[in-house]
């Protein structure tokens, strides 16, 4: 399998008749985008898009998901496979990218769905998505009443519709930088690198229901028995994000398409280890299933022979028990694990971090701790609904103040401590 | 509780959930009955009560009484 | 001006008697006391102690909530910039008063509380997340080594300059999180601690996950005719009404209970203060937790020796790590005391 | 016989059987912790995903009533959870506004939906898989 990423490196953005992308200038048409959007019966009239630069004074919130904008040139099937277009296989043939730059939905979906982007101010450093051009949808639903489930799908769609839209437009340009990854079937892996530990990733997805679903090919992970895919398929956005509560670790689409577990795991195949496999697995709320699960991952693991696995949690509370069960099964198995997850530990950083823990869990690595008060200050402009601050998680009332200051847990900034490490934050204990 | 006890006296640990006594640390384990009621058992007549009580510490006595390298439960 | 330092001592260390003198009520003496003189030496005049409090350990230990307040109101006039405690090295009760007055002092004057102790020391496990604890070896022989380091973190928090890791600065990791930003992503953190674990090299993971460490087992006893056997349980079962207020859960504290000429727990002397499960059938005979009842028969059959007349009672629900390890090595102590053969735990 | 513990009123009334509890999150364990400690075993995960104690109001857990020996993973699982929500701030559902009162029972049920369709707890639904045919080592 074998696929190119030409990448486009987005310096700036600008509104303009026709979207387009010439010498680092992305021009996005926002009639285009808004004829392209309010085509969905469910999304309401009054819809924005709007821009937000890295350095502006400028917070985004509510914010649902993080996307970005890719669209394959050549090679089988289209981004986002399962959900924007065929369902066919992805992850070969060559895809463009639009690098640092973002599309974000935002909008009210149910009253406390969170996440906020600072683009500057000492908020801007807790998300990686203060450093990347954002266009900004801001949306809501035709009716009030709607059923939330058929909401939030709109609002799913609008977004990946915006990023393949933009990327697609600027299909004709030549790509400043090309990445080729070639990956072997299995069973040339198994016969190359015979010195290194053959090793994989276990890509835990969250999946306990509406708002905190993930889907596969289109498909709610919820409903699927873990499986492997190709890290090349997940950069053609084979996993898609309908996961909109606890903005600090919940995976968002663009960390999916960028997973850095995945990026760092492919630079260093063929020298540290033999990176073999990828297996998704889901968090389901029965504990059968987070048995039947964590039991097919582990044994899937082991036919392939696998010496160790990196095993990443999206989410928290009833999920740790899933990461417990994939790393004491695997280690039980011999499979040597890593974990990566981050952390619930109370404000004053005294209460215990995880729900669960075992002994096997002896190499762990997290993004910090989310429940970490930071005062955020008072921006000039406010894309979305800034009294939402009063109610998401990770606020509380009184969380906005008069003045336009924010203060609140991590918990409420997008990316903040990512379980999928595209954070350089992380604890040390004092 | 159990392990510092052990520092200084023998010590039986009677307890229905075996693994968190031996997580905790007990070297003696004598597994009983019920959470609520670890040493009887209301659906039983009080004769037939005590007498499942006292077997259940006779056993106490004898893990007591045995000489053991590691942790042991002791189920009769 | 140098900063204003209160330190805390127990009798012994104050040079007024040992064991016998435990009860001593607390005072407060203005400039230097005892092992007070190393740590000025160690200052070298940029911090003063300007009083010493004194308290027996007997004393502090029954009447915390009196003793804490009196000796806070003593310390108020000397308005401190910081509070030093011990060191106790592996002294517990003083251990565990050192831990108590700095938690008790940081709360009130919200100033920096240095203690020092060996890392078994009950006190460690209770009062680490409050206040810094250097870590000592077990006895006063580390005076020398444990005082210079008690002042030059004292120094250091006075000054608020940066500390390093809980080795660097030498005091017991306090298990309190906080968050920094590394030079790599927690992505690239991972895979790098991965490598290093397939390798079999050394790594340091970032969180640690909680797990228990192992005691020996202790010999058999030899001859269970003579042997006196004593009852603890953390089934939570007292006296009716629950007369010491054991909490429901998260226990503070044990109970001590005498039960000479007791041969049967009934619904109207005794019940249980837990609050871990349904309390209905123990409130209805406390011989299903504690079974008084058929050890009495054991005593008069002459099987064992003798049922001794205390036993001790805690809830062992949600009870944090460090208060059972204080209970426990309390608990024993006393039972030694009293000659007690061996125990039987009963846990619900 | 399958059975959820919730104190969401709505919730409660659109399934089966189970037991309504009046008051918070933490009533819900404890009595979850009971019917564990008499045998039963629990079903889903008695934490809610996501949400904090102080966040999420409202806890569902659905249980197996079974009077027997103690299941030891229900037993760990339920003690974590109480031990996880005595040890945080709560916040009950007369707490909060009937919007965000109304959006949390919201959320708490649809995260429920699965689980209830699948051990055939939902009014009006016969049981839609073979899962009452499960084998549970004897």
């Amino acid at each position: 399998m074998k696929l190119e990423l030409h990448r486009l490196k987005v310096k700036g953005l600008k509104f303009g008749e026709k979207t387009g992308f010439e010498n680092g200038i992305l021009t996005v048409s926002k009639a285009e985008i808004l004829a392209l959007v309010s085509e969905d019966p469910l999304l309401g009239k009054n819809i924005d898009v709007d821009i937000a630069m890295p350095g502006e004074e400028t917070r985004i919130m509510p914010v649902k998901d993080v996307i970005e904008p890719r669209w394959k040139i050549s090679g089988k099937g289209q981004v986002f496979p399962g959900m924007l277009s065929d369902v066919e296989t992805v992850g070969e043939g060559q895809t463009l990218v639009l690098s640092g730059c973002a599309v974000l939905t935002a909008g009210k979906l149910v009253r406390f769905q969170e996440g906020i982007i600072d683009m500057s101010g000492v908020g801007s450093d807790y998300t990686p998505y203060s450093k990347t051009c954002n266009v900004v949808l801001v949306l809501e639903p035709s009716d009030p009443n709607m059923d939330k489930h058929d909401y939030e799908a709109a609002c799913r769609i609008a977004g990946l519709k915006t990023a393949a839209y933009l990327a697609k437009s600027c299909a004709g340009c030549k790509a400043d930088t090309v990445e080729v990854y070639e990956r072997p079937t299995i069973r040339e892996a198994m016969n190359s690198y015979p010195e290194l530990p053959k090793v994989g990733y276990i890509y835990m997805l969250q999946t306990q229901g509406l708002l905190h679903d993930t889907y596969l090919y289109g498909v709610d992970v919820k409903r699927i028995l873990p499986t492997i895919i190709s890290p090349l398929e997940v950069m053609d956005g084979a996993i898609v994000s309908g996961n909109c509560v606890s903005a600090c670790d919940k995976n968002s689409t663009y960390s999916h398409l960028n997973n850095p577990v995945i990026a760092d795991m492919l630079k260093r195949h063929g020298k540290d280890f033999n990176f073999v496999a990828c297996i998704v697995t889901n968090e389901n709320v029965t504990l059968a299933d987070k048995r039947r699960s964590s039991s097919y991952a582990a044994k899937l693991a082991s036919m392939l022979g696998l010496d160790g696995v990196v095993i990443t949690e999206e989410g928290f509370g009833n999920p740790d028990a899933d990461l417990i069960m994939n790393c004491r099964k695997c280690e039980q198995l011999g499979i040597k694990t890593a974990l990566l997850t981050d952390e619930y530990a109370g404000q004053d950083g005294a209460s215990q971090s995880l729900a669960d823990s075992c002994p096997e869990g002896n190499a762990c690595v997290t993004a910090g701790n989310a429940n970490e008060v930071i005062h955020l200050p008072a921006m000039k402009k406010v894309i979305g609904f800034a009294e939402e601050a009063n109610v998401i998680a990770g606020g509380w009332n009184g969380s906005l103040a008069d003045d336009g200051t924010i203060t609140v847990e991590l918990q409420a900034i997008t990316g903040a401590t990512s379980e999928l490490g595209y954070t350089k934050l992380g604890a040390y204990t004092l | 509780m159990v392990k510092e006890i052990e520092r200084k006296l023998p010590v039986v640990h009677m307890c229905t959930i075996v693994p968190i006594s031996q997580t905790v640390g007990a070297n003696r384990i004598v597994p009983t009955i019920a959470i609520p009621h670890p040493l009887g058992n209301p659906s039983k007549t009080p004769e037939e009560e005590k007498a499942l009580r006292r077997g259940l510490v006779e056993r106490a006595l004898k893990a007591l009484q045995t000489e053991i390298t590691e942790q042991t439960v002791f189920t009769e | 001006m140098a900063f204003r330092i209160v330190h805390y001592i127990n009798q012994f260390y104050a040079g007024i008697g040992g064991e016998e003198k435990a009860d001593y009520t607390p005072e407060i003496r203005a400039g230097v006391v005892g092992p007070g003189m190393a740590l000025k030496g160690a200052f070298k005049g940029e911090a003063e102690i300007v009083a010493t409090v004194i308290c027996g350990d007997s004393y502090f230990a029954s009447n915390m909530d009196k003793a804490t307040a009196d000796i806070l109101a003593m310390i108020k006039e000397y308005k401190p910039d910081a509070f030093i405690a011990g060191p106790a090295f592996n002294a517990g009760r003083y251990g565990t008063a050192c831990g108590a007055m700095c938690d008790a002092v940081s709360k009130e004057f919200g100033i920096p509380v240095i203690s020092g102790m060996y890392p078994e020391n009950p006190g460690v496990e209770m009062y680490k997340k409050s206040a810094w604890i250097i870590e000592t070896p077990d006895s006063a022989a580390g005076m020398r080594k444990a005082v210079p380091a008690m002042a030059k973190l004292a120094l250091k928090l006075l000054k608020g300059e940066a500390l390093g890791s809980p080795s660097e600065e030498g005091y017991i990791e306090r298990g309190i999180r906080k968050n920094m930003f590394y030079e790599k992503l927690a992505a690239e953190r991972c895979v790098d601690m991965f490598v290093a674990k397939l390798k079999g090299e050394t790594f340091g993971t970032e969180y640690k996950m909680p797990v228990f460490d192992r005691v020996d087992p202790q010999p058999a006893v030899k001859d269970m005719k003579n042997a006196v056997i004593a009852l603890v349980t953390s089934g939570g079962i007292c006296p009716k009404g629950n007369p010491d207020h054991i909490e429901a859960s998260s226990a503070s504290k044990f109970g001590e209970y005498d039960i000479t000429g007791v041969n049967d727990l009934t619904s109207e002397t005794y019940c249980t203060a837990h609050g871990g499960y349904d309390a209905t059938y123990a409130d209805q005979d406390a011989d299903r937790v504690l079974p008084v009842d058929v050890l009495r028969d054991l005593e008069r059959e002459g099987v064992i020796g003798k049922l001794h007349n205390k036993f001790y009672t805690t809830v062992g629900n949600g009870t944090s790590v460090a208060n059972a390890k204080k209970f426990g090595a309390e608990i024993v102590n006393r039972l030694v005391n009293d000659g007690v053969t061996a125990v039987i735990l009963t846990s619900t | 016989m399958y059975s959820l513990i919730t104190n969401n009123a709505e919730l409660h009334h659109s399934v089966k059987s189970g037991e309504y509890i009046e008051g918070s999150a933490l009533d819900v364990l404890i009595r979850v912790r009971s019917l564990v400690h008499s045998g039963s075993i629990v079903l889903t995960h008695t934490l809610c995903g996501n949400l904090r104690p102080n966040h999420q109001p409202f806890r569902s857990v659905i249980v197996d009533e079974i009077q027997g020996p103690v299941d030891l993973d229900s037993l760990s699982v339920i003690e974590s959870a109480v031990n996880v929500y005595q040890s945080s701030p709560l916040i009950t559902p007369d707490e909060l506004d009937d919007g965000r009162r109304n959006d949390y029972a919201y959320i708490d049920a649809e995260l429920m939906r699965e689980s209830l369709k699948h051990y055939g707890l939902m009014k009006g639904e016969n049981l839609c898989n073979a899962s009452s045919l499960l084998v549970k080592e004897v």
